[in-house]
């Protein structure tokens, strides 16, 4: 083969463009350093992180199971149920949501703003604020920290499930699209195969996270492990505070392990 | 027309395991509705007096803009160099954490292990250590979200690098790759863009949920939640998540754009 | 009856995938696109079943413009043209029969294709279809589990079983055996001829364009070179389509 | 304060209880079932307790009638009233603290105290020495932890925004820890939560000293739906009076919640709480 | 020189993809392999830069068993052997330049490489391959952006720029048009004859095979049913290897 002469152009690139970002990035971490007074470590640092580790870890064992209630056993269940039934909810209503943002299923740019503004917004109202509310409507109790869990996941669901959908490799959709089928139908049989596995595995993630968020959860007497640890915490127990972390820590871990085999089983 | 091979028409697996499946979650869920006393009926009698609290929140309290101002700059501030350390620290841990490039479990789960710890400490657990170790301000805020951050970002990304396409890896194994550049020139371009959303997800939570800047004295925003709801100002409660929801949505304005020329 | 009006597409890029197109294929006609990778083939099919929005022009597919329909009429349209993919475009996790009944869904109600409720003559339809490329074994096979060739049948299936009054297929063969091209090949020419069922397939070889069309239509650069029966398409011809003079031996199979 | 509060017709055929932590115990449990029990036995009817640390969503849920006995700190009690949800039946009391020790002493108060504290070594000796230092404060929604200190530094003309730097940690151990860290002069607090960093660093007590004690708090409240009936509202409060006169009854309510009993109360002991709220600058 | 000794493979559904092969494959040999679609051609190519783990035995090359090699001397062994993909393997989203050069990583350091501080003979390999396959104006493209035939390109560049002792390519023509088959298969050729490079090729058309071959192995389910020099690959052996009399217009392009 006669090697023609190889000429090679390289394209231009937006360089100066990039210059104006990668400055703006550099004031700003400027600023942000800016504010951060190097503080050395205090005297007392040794003697309370040794107290608090010390009580870490020796925890006080006798909480795991109380026969009169509300030790550490029965406070994860509750916890279990608080964040399974929070995750279900979000986990489906959060699907609407999620097509409603995902640029590559709504058309034009103006829908999809709106559902990832409206994601925005759920995602900004505080956890806290949610709870008050429902509180008000079902009183306080397990049943409102479920629904606080709930909307409130939605955020977060919705804006990762939709970018899982915006990754889709659009060729199947394109199949479904030629064999004439509809909207519904190119989502059932296109584009819910293609994000299901990232849509359980983030489900599982957020069970995960509902189930930390106890805390928040507890700090309204939702029950659960939360509100122990928050006392325990506050109190300064950290005996106590040992032995829920590992309660919270072995389920969590459990959590993982479970949740690592359904997506092995799935993906 | 060519004569075909026999017509036998295969049979389906068996969908026992679905079936099974689909009973265990409907167990669950109904088990976890029954203990925590739900009831939907509950539910919509109370929506009246939800929406009580939704119309003290309105019209919001224009003039309290202007007072949290410093604190949202501070919680911005505070939230950019934890998010930044979190996000850097988790590239490392995210990689060890994924199977299908640490293929010994032996790596991958003591790795897990330690992630899910750090996932699960307590805001106040780490809001008392830091302060302990620090004193009070700024550096054991961005300490507690950089742990924060490490956790979510880290945990995002190691599940996204389980998901790529595994030709291009396939193919840089095949030209003799080392496992550094297998995973610069097969990993990152495929997981690039998710972990940039992740990272800038993770930043925009540590902006509204920077509660635990207050547990460490340094200020923030999420001090003036406390503050308003406890004398139950809804008005300035609503302005705060709607100057909240600016920021973020500013932050998804310029991450978004930054994305499109970045990548 | 299809027909391309002042047909152009150009990408978002800037690239001229089709310019100025203009052809009219009659129904039953065996028609076989030729040209140089990147002429343009997939982007002058796609356009037809507006799997890509054309620039400027008009397509018009039995009276009806697909270019201007909407919602239903365009489902509708969209339903009687099967389409084969280059690149199979199957749902690589659902199984293989999943695939293959995904292309009925246009004859049913959303609920009925949502909860899997094919009529059993669609069961029937979709194995029959799933035996005529061979595969029939694998039907209850994940997607990913399949070597290329098999991949690239069940989308053939797909498209059979979708009982289309317009095939396309975009290199329907590229992936297949000898055995398996013949075997779709004849079966592609086969439903055209007794089923009158127009078909328009891209392909690089020009011996198989010459052995099944009855219409060859050469492009180049997103321009039609060369229209006009199988007869006409002679060495010269492809050598005009594929930009330089082709030498004897290049062509494919003529006698290595 | 409004009068609109007194007398209802509501007769519970259930009662919701719910308790919100005093600032100022120093051994807390998360527990609801013991005083249920307690509560169930004496009321004959079913009782639920349950615990909360946040006193916004107890006033919420009073005001939407889904709680109908609420553990209310003072501040909270008087917005609760304010709000028409809420009046006050009963105080809870606990033993005194000794003001030299820090220990606490057999007397049963109602109320509590707010107190400054520097480090040992430190030469701020009276309020009036606070000016332009730094003092660790809770959010000022706190009795303890802001509105009586603030009020105390007023009183000396020092303004509690102004003249001092505020900084405000959440947990009064907290403040006590920015104290021994240095990272503040002084710090407020309940009398006397330096019990609770004890713990951790054991010499607390000789590191630090008091300089000033606020003006008596009144103790946390227990409280009742505005519309509950008057016969209601009577058995409840012997309900509470008995449970901490009885044996079994105070050694739980003395456990989980560092009650000693409780005494009828009134709106009027709250007026004080309303003079410093207005009284004190918050922003 | 690759030797196989008694391989076999076993997919974990079940699948046997290869049973008890033994083969030796001289250095500088071309050899075309074809069989059915799901012979087991990819399985056979793959398990010799050991993409896929093989169930049993041994395959050795150039005396040194790569069934049993490891870290660093794995990489060395796979450096060496350029492989060209069916479905091409391409990362989407980079650039066509940075894939090709990807194909350059095991001659470098680390750093050197993640730092995209490839020297300039590299920028050259890399470009001139891309010319070679006639897509050199996409350099700077993406990936997605690309037909089919010029993602199959690259992929040929890739393997191309890495210089390697041995090329495996899957199919590397299935989705090229004559004109390119024509010129990569000649380029494959060329390289196998000037520097002596051993090529193993998959492919689907006999006469392709028959052209450019020094030696043909036929796979029929996982097994050699033929293996010769091109002379003794009659039409009678090809009907062996697919499994059935093939009648002579169904060998593609001998004469429609
Ligand atoms: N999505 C796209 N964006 C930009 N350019 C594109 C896109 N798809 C195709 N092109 C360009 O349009 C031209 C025509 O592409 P097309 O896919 O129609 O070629 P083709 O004839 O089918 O080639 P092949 O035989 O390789 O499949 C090519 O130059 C290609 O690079
Ligand atoms: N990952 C896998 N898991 C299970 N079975 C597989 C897998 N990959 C391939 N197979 C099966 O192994 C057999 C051989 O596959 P292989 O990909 O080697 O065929 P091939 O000869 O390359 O076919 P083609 O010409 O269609 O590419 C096929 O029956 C296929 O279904
Ligand atoms: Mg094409
Ligand atoms: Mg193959």
């Amino acid at each position: 083969m006669n090697n023609a002469q190889v000429t090679y152009i390289k394209p231009r690139k937006k360089n100066n463009r990039l210059w104006v970002i990668y400055i703006a990035l550099a004031l700003i971490y400027i600023w942000a350093f800016s504010g951060m007074p190097i503080t050395g470590v205090k005297e007392t640092a040794g003697q309370i992180s040794k107290a608090i580790f010390s009580g870490i870890f020796s925890p006080d064992w006798d909480y795991v199971y109380l026969p009169d209630g509300e030790d550490l056993l029965r406070g994860l269940l509750d916890t279990i149920a608080i964040s399974v039934l929070g995750t279900f909810i979000s986990a489906f209503l959060c699907i609407p949501f999620a097509f409603w943002a995902a640029s590559n299923m709504s058309k034009g740019k103006a829908t999809t703003n709106t559902g990832k503004f409206l994601l925005s917004l759920i995602r900004t109202f505080p956890e806290i604020v949610m709870a008050i509310m429902f509180i008000k409507a079902v009183g306080p109790g397990s049943f409102a920290g479920v629904l606080a869990l709930g909307l409130h996941s939605i955020g977060m669901l919705g804006k990762l499930f939709s970018e899982e959908i915006e990754s889709v490799d659009p060729g199947p959709a394109e199949a479904l699209t030629a064999t004439g089928a509809n909207r519904l139908q190119i989502l059932w049989f296109a584009v819910l195969p293609q994000v299901m596995p990232g849509f359980i595995s983030y489900t599982l993630y957020r069970f995960e996270i509902n189930v930390r968020s106890a805390a928040i959860l507890g700090m309204i007497g939702a029950g659960g492990i939360g509100t122990p640890l928050i006392f325990a915490l506050t109190s300064r127990d950290w005996e106590r505070v040992g032995i829920i972390l590992i309660g919270i820590i072995m389920m969590v871990s459990v959590i993982d392990l479970l949740s690592g085999y359904i997506r092995k089983k799935i993906v | 027309m060519i004569k075909q091979q026999e017509k036998i028409i295969p049979t389906p697996q068996s969908k026992q395991k679905l079936y099974l499946t689909v009973l265990l979650m409907i167990v669950l869920f109904f088990g976890s509705a029954i203990k925590t006393s739900s009831s939907l009926t509950e539910l919509m009698i109370g929506i009246p007096n939800m929406l009580d609290l939704l119309v003290q929140m309105f019209p919001p309290n224009w003039s309290y803009f202007i007072k949290i101002i410093p604190a949202m700059l501070d919680t911005i501030r505070m939230a950019l160099l934890g998010t930044t350390f979190g996000a850097i620290i988790a590239i490392p841990i995210a990689i060890f954490s994924a199977s299908n490039i640490i293929k010994s479990t032996w790596l991958h789960y003591p790795v897990r292990a330690v992630l899910n710890l750090i996932r699960t400490i307590p805001d106040l657990l780490l809001a008392a250590i830091f302060v302990a170790i620090f004193g009070l301000g700024p550096l054991p805020g961005i300490l507690a979200l950089t742990i924060f951050s490490i956790g979510l970002v880290a945990k995002l990304t190691y599940e996204a690098i389980e998901a790529i396409d595994p030709g291009p890896l396939e193919a840089m194994t095949a030209v003799g790759a080392n496992k550094v550049q297998w995973i610069f020139f097969g990993v990152i371009p495929q997981v690039l863009a998710h972990y940039i959303s992740y990272v800038l997800y993770t930043f925009e939570v540590n902006i509204r949920a920077a509660a635990v800047l207050g547990l460490v004295g340094a200020g923030g925003i999420g001090l003036y939640y406390d503050r308003t709801l406890g004398f139950f100002e809804y008005d300035k409660t609503s302005s705060i998540i709607i100057f909240t929801l600016v920021v973020v949505l500013l932050v998804d304005y310029i991450s978004t754009t930054l994305r499109e020329k970045l990548l | 009856m299809i027909e391309f009006a002042n047909v152009s597409k150009t990408y978002p890029n800037g690239v001229k995938g089709l310019n100025n197109i203009n052809l009219t294929i009659e129904k039953g006609e065996f028609v076989v696109i030729v040209g140089l990778s990147g002429a343009g083939k997939s982007t002058l099919l796609r356009s037809i079943n507006r799997l890509i929005e054309i620039s400027s022009g008009n397509i018009i597919i039995n009276g009806k413009s697909i270019t201007e329909a909407k919602g239903a009429q365009l489902r509708r349209l969209r339903r009687d043209i099967g389409m084969i993919f280059q690149s199979f475009n199957l749902v690589k996790r659902s199984s293989v029969l999943r695939n293959v009944l995904s292309g009925r869904v246009g004859y049913h109600s959303t609920w009925r294709t949502i909860l899997g409720l094919f009529p059993k003559e669609d069961m029937n339809l979709a194995f029959d279809a799933l035996h005529r490329v061979n595969i029939l074994e694998k039907a209850y096979s994940r997607a990913t589990e399949l070597s290329g060739g098999q991949q690239q049948r069940v989308s053939i299936a797909r498209a059979l079983a979708q009982e289309a009054k317009i095939i396309l297929a975009d290199e329907p063969v590229a992936s297949l055996d000898p055995l398996t091209t013949k075997q779709v090949m004849d079966d592609l020419k086969r439903i055209n001829q007794e089923l009158g069922i127009t078909t328009i397939v891209n392909l690089h070889f020009i011996d198989l364009a010459r052995e099944y069309a009855t219409r060859i239509i050469g492009l180049r650069a997103g321009e039609v070179v060369f229209d006009g029966p199988v007869e006409k398409a002679t060495d010269e011809v492809f050598s005009e389509i594929y930009g330089r003079p082709i030498k004897k031996e290049e062509l494919l199979g003529v006698e290595a | 304060g409004s009068t609109k509060a007194s007398g209802g017709d509501y007769v519970p055929e259930s009662l919701t209880v719910q308790f919100v932590p005093s600032q100022n115990a120093d051994t807390l449990e998360a527990k609801a079932k013991p005083l249920e029990g307690l509560l169930k036995e004496k009321l004959g009817i079913p009782v639920t307790v349950s615990v909360s640390t946040n006193y916004n969503t107890i006033v919420e849920a009073m005001a939407s009638k889904k709680v109908d006995v609420g553990f209310l700190p003072p501040t909270a009690y008087v917005q609760a009233h304010e709000k028409g949800a809420a009046k006050v039946i009963l105080q809870a009391q606990r033993f005194g603290v000794d003001d030299e020790t820090g220990q606490p002493n057999d007397k049963l108060v109602d109320f509590y105290k707010s107190m400054f504290i520097v480090k040992k070594d430190s030469n701020i000796n009276k309020i009036e020495d606070l000016k332009g230092k730094k003092i660790a404060f809770q959010d000022v929604t706190s009795s303890a932890g802001y509105v009586w200190p603030a009020a105390a530094l007023m009183d000396k003309k020092i303004d509690p925004l102004t003249d001092v730097e505020g900084i405000t940690v959440k947990g009064h151990d907290q403040a006590v820890i920015a104290l021994l860290n240095g990272d503040v002069d002084a710090a407020v607090i309940f009398q006397d939560a330096r019990n609770i960093v004890k713990g951790d660093y054991p010499s607390v007590f000789e590191d630090t000293k008091v300089i000033h004690f606020t003006e008596a708090i009144p103790n946390d409240t227990i409280s009742i739906r505005s519309d509950m009936s008057e016969e209601w509202v009577k058995k409840i409060q012997q309900a509470f009076i008995d449970i901490g006169k009885d044996e079994e009854g105070h050694a739980i309510i003395k456990d989980i919640y560092s009650h000693e009993g409780y005494v009828t109360s009134e709106d009027k002991v709250f007026d004080i709480v309303r003079d410093y709220a207005k009284r004190v600058k918050t922003e």
